[in-house]
């Protein structure tokens, strides 16, 4: 617990309470407990693909191919429900998921494998991805009216008072935390991330964990991609053009230390809600559109330096005076 | 308590043949053959010293038995069985654990994770089994007398509790063989004892160990046979018993080496550096000092004492909260170590990997990257005048390598110290500071260091060195400063320089050391 | 003999609307003979790109370039040495300032368009109510200009109120959630106005998520293609367009007129545009095709397989 | 004072002789990514001549070069930032904001001089915020400038609105219309001298090498007796002003500015960078591989263009190369060894 309290995740809620009662301050309804669901129904697209591009970064990597594979796998969803209207939410939902992950595997193979730094294969694929739904969609958008009510349905219909897409976010991070604090294969993106040279004489292979993070990016992309093409109940090429890194944003405000190795799913949860927050605020608190760019731009430059400021570990303490005065000092 | 910790004796059946013997080994690396079909041979219960200079291939070797390398050519014969290992799990799995010589530690997981990560417990379900985990890191901390709690993050620790976590992990596998690589390099005198009990208990264990180090008075205490590398090749194996240590050198070197210690008349001259109640928030306090021209002080104390963090502090890479510096007499700040080097205050860290050499960078330029402004005109390089400096210096100090435009990551950590040590010579300093300057050499270089040492204050350089080796100090310094937590514990001169007056005031025992101490704090 | 290259430049490949533009500018190639059609556009919808596109087509000297411009002013040097190099340049939808081209068709008049954006709304409203829009980006100069327009009549449709106007980038997430804020910040708003094609299926999809068909009526301007789904929730009553086919169909008959010296632009110029009847150029050397259409429940099914 | 420029004469006994290199200047450029990079220049040059017969006319290279100048000279710096182990995500804001500030002098009525060096100044500012926020406060690159990249462009958005400035003084379309001789474009000129400027900089200066020592490893170059912060901040206020730079060529050439000016430049210069062979995780890399890229990148969409691909097909172009220009060494390695 007072390591909690110390911790970036504490620096973050707190700034997430002050900026609600901020926001509360201008337009009390924001608060409201029905508001705040639909504000994380609204997070839980962010959240998804935080979590994946989460484990991607602990492994020392970054996957700027999210949005691409987002859109190609909302895409051929979108083309495969238009095509066979009959065809069950279930079986959607695995194709999403399927060629989402074999998206993330290509990525994950050409790192492994070849040994490409990941930020260039991702903007290599980023770029082969989009274009790929050009050419499988020819450009042409699927709309509204060629979608089944059960393929728009899905994400929108309410279990226990809230929406399926926000299940979805619950359920997502919490099978993510469990795979990170409990799988060998969670612990190993840690070991990974945080010395690659020294998981090599523990035996993990870092190519294959790597491959591995990438993989559940994709799946987790894949899954987003059904879920936003369903809830907007539309498909074209430019689909979260500019999320991948929204994405990023997110988890490095959760305090997930793009050098690798270091950061939690609970701070990846509370950086997504952060930018969610401040994204569903906009519109309804009175602010210029015009400012609201700069808005985002200055809160995430505030929140980041926030939480590397209270991420700065002090080093071991030699003095025995000092000592007793660390505790404190620490916690400022 | 009881070690659950499974301590039973090996089948001892075929005590006489050797437990692993690896033969023919060969393994080539772009450039540099680090291996040329030899052999080693490990046997049940008992130690064998694996010898050699700097880069002889010892390292290599253990990476090829552990797995992390796979050999070009050769065979591993594990209790008879020919063996073939893809990962560093598969030899654990086989039974071959191995501390090795980098830090191979994660620090954002726990003590606990650290030691099991690769082969936690697991439930039926095949997730990680927490609870077992713990307690058996904690069983196993507790049998190497390690006071650590098993939840703490690996980055709260000091680097000596790093290595007993090292140490711990390497004794989690239930291992026929063992393989310690350069172990006590970052432990002190009290610590190195203890490793010395457990591979005493291991050995009677019937467990085969391979020990490699540079210290002979190390080797002749605990091993039972010895193996001999030179330049990738094997040179010899047999029992301790009947070698002195006259001859290991010669077969490691191929020549005889005069370990005495250069003599040195002490003629000290003005005061060069003077260092008046240098203090820091948590680090130390209340260090004063004078350094003066021509001499080589020593820096005594227990790892972890602080006196890194004093020396940092001089070369600016901390920033002291209190305090001053003078220089020839003139008080001066420095804020970085560019001011330091401009001041003539040079540092050569005992982190080597990480502060020393620009690993990716050519020998040449790592000579030269604080030369610059002198290899240069007007801001532009000059490559002749760069090679010029670097070969100077790096021959003087008989550097081992293919070309001066060879990356120093390709080089063995004796080869890159002495590119680093050129480095700073070629500066031209007034002080050199020397952070553990033979950490990991061979006995070769050791004395090429300490000769070189010797001249360098002979021509007016001032040194500090720093040492936990109670011989180098004494054998090296004018005098000897001892820190223990932070402070000043001792100033020693003369008649006063004994190993016992080194480690009482070190370790904080006996009447001296707690009036020193206390008048300080 | 060679035919005459016309190139169709788009804001941007994959946009419904100019896809439907295409295929009118096909018919009209088939109509006239002998014209190829290159249909082109940046891949998102920066004047950058299409500058590239242009210098391209300047390359391949093609004989006339109609293009529906990303930004006013910032494609007139490109455009200006297009037409230097004897290439005969017109604007249509989204204009370039004058001396960037020859002449600019509208799809119809923007005073028509403003009138017709707020009238869908109004007429849902007899008594009154509060309306709010939801335009493109803010550089958007077509949708600008309308809302500008509506705003100059507004004195004409008394009782109704606009409260805001917020920016949804053309981009769905975004436009869904400029929209979901509408209704939370003004709780009992009655209309959402869009006059962009992507704001307007957006802001229908959170009209229906947030259970509010019958009380906020999404209305502006949209496709069939697109909308028919939103008509068919109730959550928009009737919405207005041009139809795009026609509009490509006009362009491109404009710039074969121009290229072929048939017709000449100025101020009072007719300019014959096939099936589509004339074009009449005011004193910018701009016209109007045609008044918009509107659809509705009654006639969303003629039309949402066409565009 | 010690001198010991008198004793350099060693004194120990000489070691064994370490020669300077072991390969030739011949085998160094044979093994370099410059040639495999000149070699694709080369193939697409002539497929482009091949398939189109508007590609080889001096006009229309003329034109095709603007596909590619601004953001090369962009690229330059940012070589040298991600070298050092940095990256700035903002450059095309900064040219955004860069712009509305010149759009404001212009309609001030500020003449072409005070245009040219507000422009700059906007970009040396800019440069400088992130360099502060990344050596002063040391936070990660990629994500300050994440976040200045909605800053800087967010500002213009507040003063620009959904407006535009126009009316910049005729002699300042010069910098993006201008030709110096025949089919010569001023950008193109400044372009080439940019591309000598940085190489001696990076290639044949102190700053260079000290810019590699940090990219390779910052910490021992710190305890070098380098100053990293000084020199990752000059980076950034080089990246800034390069920035500054475009933003005057782009400006001049659209003569007009809004809000969106500029927008998703930043990935094709980081693209740029990688393709001319800069390790995106620091430390190697070259000025020539960079220009090398520029040139492919232009040629490229210049080629597609003419043959009118659609943009999102050469960006699929673009993506391949940028993955197989690195992959097919190492595959043919792989399957050679
Ligand atoms: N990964 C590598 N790549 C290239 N060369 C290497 C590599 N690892 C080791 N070498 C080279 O192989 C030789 C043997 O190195 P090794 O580390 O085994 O020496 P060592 O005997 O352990 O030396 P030390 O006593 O300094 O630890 C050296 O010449 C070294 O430069
Ligand atoms: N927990 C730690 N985290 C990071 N760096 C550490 C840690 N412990 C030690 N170090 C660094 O490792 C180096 C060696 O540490 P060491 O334990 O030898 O302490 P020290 O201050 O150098 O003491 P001394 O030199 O007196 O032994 C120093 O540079 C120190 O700063
Ligand atoms: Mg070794
Ligand atoms: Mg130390």
């Amino acid at each position: 617990m007072t390591r909690f309290l110390k911790s970036r995740e504490a620096m973050l809620t707190g700034a997430i309470l002050a900026l609600l009662a901020l926001i509360a301050s201008r337009f009390p309804g924001f608060i409201a407990p029905g508001n705040l669901a639909r504000v994380f129904t609204d997070t839980s697209p962010l959240l998804i693909l935080a979590l994946g591009q989460t484990v991607v970064i602990l492994t020392r990597c970054i996957d700027l191919s999210v949005a691409a594979n987002l859109a190609l796998s909302g895409m051929v969803c979108a083309m495969l429900n238009a095509a066979w209207p009959g065809l069950p939410v279930p079986v959607i939902l695995a194709v999403a998921v399927t060629l989402g992950a074999i998206m993330g595997m290509a990525n994950g193979i050409l790192v492994w494998k070849l040994q490409i730094p990941p930020i260039v294969v991702t903007l290599g694929t980023m770029t082969i991805y989009r274009g790929i739904i050009f050419l499988i969609s020819d450009g042409a958008w699927v709309n509204a009216h060629e979608m089944s009510a059960a393929f728009t349905g899905f994400p929108r219909a309410s279990l226990l008072g809230l929406p399926v897409l926000a299940w979805m976010g619950i359920l997502a991070t919490a099978g993510v935390a469990l795979m990170i604090a409990r799988t060998p294969l969670g612990r190993a993106f840690y070991a990974v991330g945080g010395n690659p040279h020294a998981a090599v004489y523990t035996g993990l292979s870092v190519g294959r964990t790597q491959f591995w993070a990438f993989t559940l990016s994709g799946a987790l992309a894949g899954l987003t991609g059904y879920l936003w093409v369903a809830r907007y109940a539309v498909a074209y090429v430019d689909i979260a053009a500019g999320f991948e890194l929204e994405v990023v944003a997110a988890c490095v405000i959760g305090g997930i230390s793009i050098a690798g190795g270091a950061g939690t799913i609970l701070g990846t949860l509370l950086g997504a809600l952060f930018l969610g927050i401040v994204k569903n605020a906009l519109p309804v608190v009175d602010v210029s559109p015009f400012w609201q760019m700069a808005i985002s731009g200055s809160a995430i430059i505030v929140a980041v330096t926030l939480n590397t400021r209270s991420a700065r570990t002090k080093g071991r303490i030699i003095l025995r005076s000092a000592e007793h005065r660390a505790p404190e000092g620490a916690a400022a | 308590m009881q070690m659950s910790v499974p301590s039973r004796q090996f089948d001892q059946t075929q005590a006489d043949g050797p437990v692993l013997a690896l033969s023919g080994i060969t393994k080539t690396f772009p450039g540099v053959k680090a291996l040329d079909g030899v052999s080693l041979e490990l046997f049940p219960g008992q130690v064998t010293a694996l010898i050699g200079e700097n880069g002889a291939g010892k390292s290599t070797i253990v990476k090829t038995l552990t797995g992390i390398y796979q050999p070009d050519a050769g065979t591993i014969t594990l209790a008879g069985q020919p063996v073939r290992f893809a990962t560093a799990q598969d030899a654990a799995r086989a039974g071959i654990t191995a501390i090795h010589q980098e830090t191979v530690l994660f620090d954002e997981l726990t003590v606990a994770e650290n030691i099991f990560i690769g082969h936690a417990p697991r439930t039926r379900l095949g997730l990680i089994d927490w609870p077992t985990l713990r307690s058996r890191a904690r069983e196993i901390l507790t049998r190497i007398d390690a006071d650590l709690d098993p939840d703490t993050p690996l980055r709260e620790l000091g680097i000596a509790s790093k290595h007993l976590v090292a140490i711990a992990r390497a004794l989690s596998v239930d291992a026929r063989v063992v393989v310690m690589d350069e172990p006590t390099a970052a432990l002190s005198h009290k610590e190195i004892e203890e490793l010395y009990e457990l591979v005493d208990r291991l050995k009677a264990e019937g467990r085969a160990i391979l020990f490699i180090s540079h210290k002979f008075d190390e080797v002749f205490r605990i091993a039972d046979r010895y193996t001999v590398f030179r330049d990738g090749t094997h040179v010899g194996s047999g029992l301790m018993s009947e070698v002195c240590e006259a001859d290991l050198v010669r077969m490691m070197v191929g020549r005889d080496v005069d370990q005495i210690f250069p003599d040195r008349v002490h003629n000290p001259g003005e005061d060069v550096l003077q260092v008046v109640g240098y203090s820091h928030p948590t680090e130390f306090a209340d260090i004063g000092f004078t350094l003066r021209q021509g001499e080589i002080l020593g820096f005594y104390g227990l790892v972890g004492a602080g006196r890194s963090e004093v020396m940092q502090a001089l070369f600016g890479i901390t920033r002291p909260s209190k305090g001053v510096v003078k220089i020839g007499g003139q008080i001066k700040v420095i804020r970085s170590p560019a001011d330091a080097v401009e001041n003539g205050i040079v540092y050569v860290p005992e982190d080597r990997g990480r502060q020393g050499a620009v690993i990716g960078l050519p020998i040449f330029q790592n000579v030269t990257l604080p030369s610059l402004r002198r290899t240069s005109k007007n801001g532009f390089l000059r490559l002749a005048e760069e090679f010029a400096l670097a070969r100077q210096y790096t021959e003087r100090l008989d550097l081992r390598a293919a070309s001066l435009d060879q990356d120093v990551g390709n080089l063995s950590g004796g080869n890159q110290q002495k590119v680093v040590i050129a480095k700073w010579l070629a500066t031209r300093p007034r002080v050199i500071i020397l952070d553990e300057p033979t950490k990991g050499i061979d006995i070769g270089s050791k004395a090429a260091v300490h000769a070189f040492m010797a001249e360098l204050a002979a021509e007016g350089l001032s040194v500090i060195m720093v040492s936990s080796e109670i011989p180098e100090v004494l054998g090296m310094s004018d005098r000897v400063i001892v820190m223990r937590e932070g402070l000043i514990a001792a100033e020693l001169e003369g008649g006063d320089l004994t190993p016992e007056t080194l480690v009482r005031h070190a370790a904080g025992i006996g009447a001296a050391a707690e009036t020193t101490a206390g008048d300080r704090a | 003999e060679d035919p005459m290259r016309i190139a169709l430049v788009v804001k941007a490949l994959g946009i419904g609307f100019f896809e439907a533009a295409a295929k009118g500018a096909e018919e009209a190639a088939q109509e006239l003979g002998n014209v190829e059609v290159i249909y082109t556009g940046p891949t998102d919808t920066t004047a950058e790109g299409q500058i590239e596109v242009i210098n391209a087509l300047i390359a391949q000297q093609v004989d006339a370039i109609a293009i529906s411009a990303n930004d006013t002013d910032a494609l007139v040097p490109a455009l200006k040495k297009a037409m230097q190099r004897g290439i005969t340049v017109i604007s249509w939808d989204s204009g370039v300032a004058p001396e960037g081209r020859e002449l600019h068709l509208n799809p119809s008049s923007n005073p028509l368009i403003g009138n017709m954006i707020i009238k869908l709304a109004a007429d849902e409203l007899p008594e009154g109510g509060k309306v709010a829009v939801l335009s493109a980006t803010t550089t958007s100069t077509n949708q600008n200009t309308w809302i500008d327009e509506m705003n100059k009549v507004m004195d004409n449709y008394k009782g109704i109120e606009v409260v805001g106007t917020v920016y949804g980038d053309d981009l769905a997430d975004k436009s869904y959630r400029e929209a979901t804020g509408l209704m939370q910040t003004y709780p009992d708003l009655d209309a959402i106005i869009a006059p962009t094609s992507v704001g307007i299926v957006a802001a229908a999809r959170a009209v229906e998520d947030a259970g509010k068909v019958g009380q906020v009526n999404v209305t502006g301007l949209g496709l069939p293609s697109e909308m028919a789904g939103a008509i068919e929730s109730g959550a928009s009553k009737s919405f207005a367009i041009w139809n795009p086919i026609d509009l490509g169909y006009s362009a491109t008959m404009l710039a074969y007129q121009l290229a072929t010296d048939q017709a000449e632009a100025a101020p009072g110029a007719e300019i014959p545009m096939g099936r589509m009847g004339t074009l009449t150029l005011d004193e910018n050397t701009e016209g109007a095709m045609a008044d918009p259409f509107v659809y509705d429940a009654s006639n969303i099914e003629d039309f949402k397989s066409i565009f | 004072m010690t001198d010991l420029s008198a004793n350099s004469a060693p004194q120990t006994a000489p070691g064994r002789h370490i020669p300077d290199r072991l390969q030739g200047p011949g085998a160094r450029l044979l093994a370099s990514w410059e040639l495999l990079l000149l070699l694709v220049a080369v193939a697409i040059f002539i497929a482009n001549s091949l398939a189109s017969p508007y590609f080889l006319n001096a006009w229309n290279l003329s034109d095709a070069t603007f596909n590619f100048t601004e953001k090369a000279m962009i690229a330059f710096a940012m070589a040298l930032l991600i070298i050092a182990g940095e990256i700035d995500l903002s450059v095309a804001s900064i040219i955004a904001l860069a712009s509305t500030a010149m759009g404001a002098a212009a309609v001030a009525g500020f003449g072409m001089p005070a245009l040219v060096l507000i422009g700059l100044v906007t970009g040396v500012l800019c440069g400088a915020f992130n360099g502060v926020l990344v050596t002063r406060l040391g936070l990660p690159s990629i994500v300050v400038t994440i976040g200045t990249m909605s800053l800087f462009r967010g500002i213009s958005f507040i003063v620009l609105g959904d407006g535009a400035y126009r009316g910049y003084p005729a002699d300042f379309s010069y910098f993006g219309q201008g030709y110096v001789v025949w089919v010569i474009s001023f950008e193109f000129v400044l372009f080439a001298l940019l591309a000598v400027a940085y190489h001696v900089l990076l290639h044949r200066s102190n700053f260079g090498r000290a810019v590699f020592a940090i990219g390779n490893n910052a910490t021992a170059a710190q305890f070098s007796g380098i100053r990293v912060e000084r020199v990752k901040f000059i980076l950034f206020l080089l990246t800034g002003l390069m920035s500054g730079v475009a933003a005057i060529c782009l400006t001049s050439r659209l003569g007009s500015t809004r809000p969106s000016i500029a927008a998703g430049m930043e990935l094709e210069v980081v693209t740029m960078v990688v393709l001319g062979g800069v390790s995106i995780l620091g430390g190697s890399g070259s000025i020539p591989g960079v220009v090398i890229a520029a040139f492919v990148m232009g040629l490229v969409t210049f080629g597609l263009g003419l043959l009118n691909v659609p943009g999102i097909v050469m960006s699929i172009f673009i993506g391949l190369m940028l993955i197989g220009v690195i992959a097919l060494p190492r595959l043919w390695q792989m399957w050679r060894g």
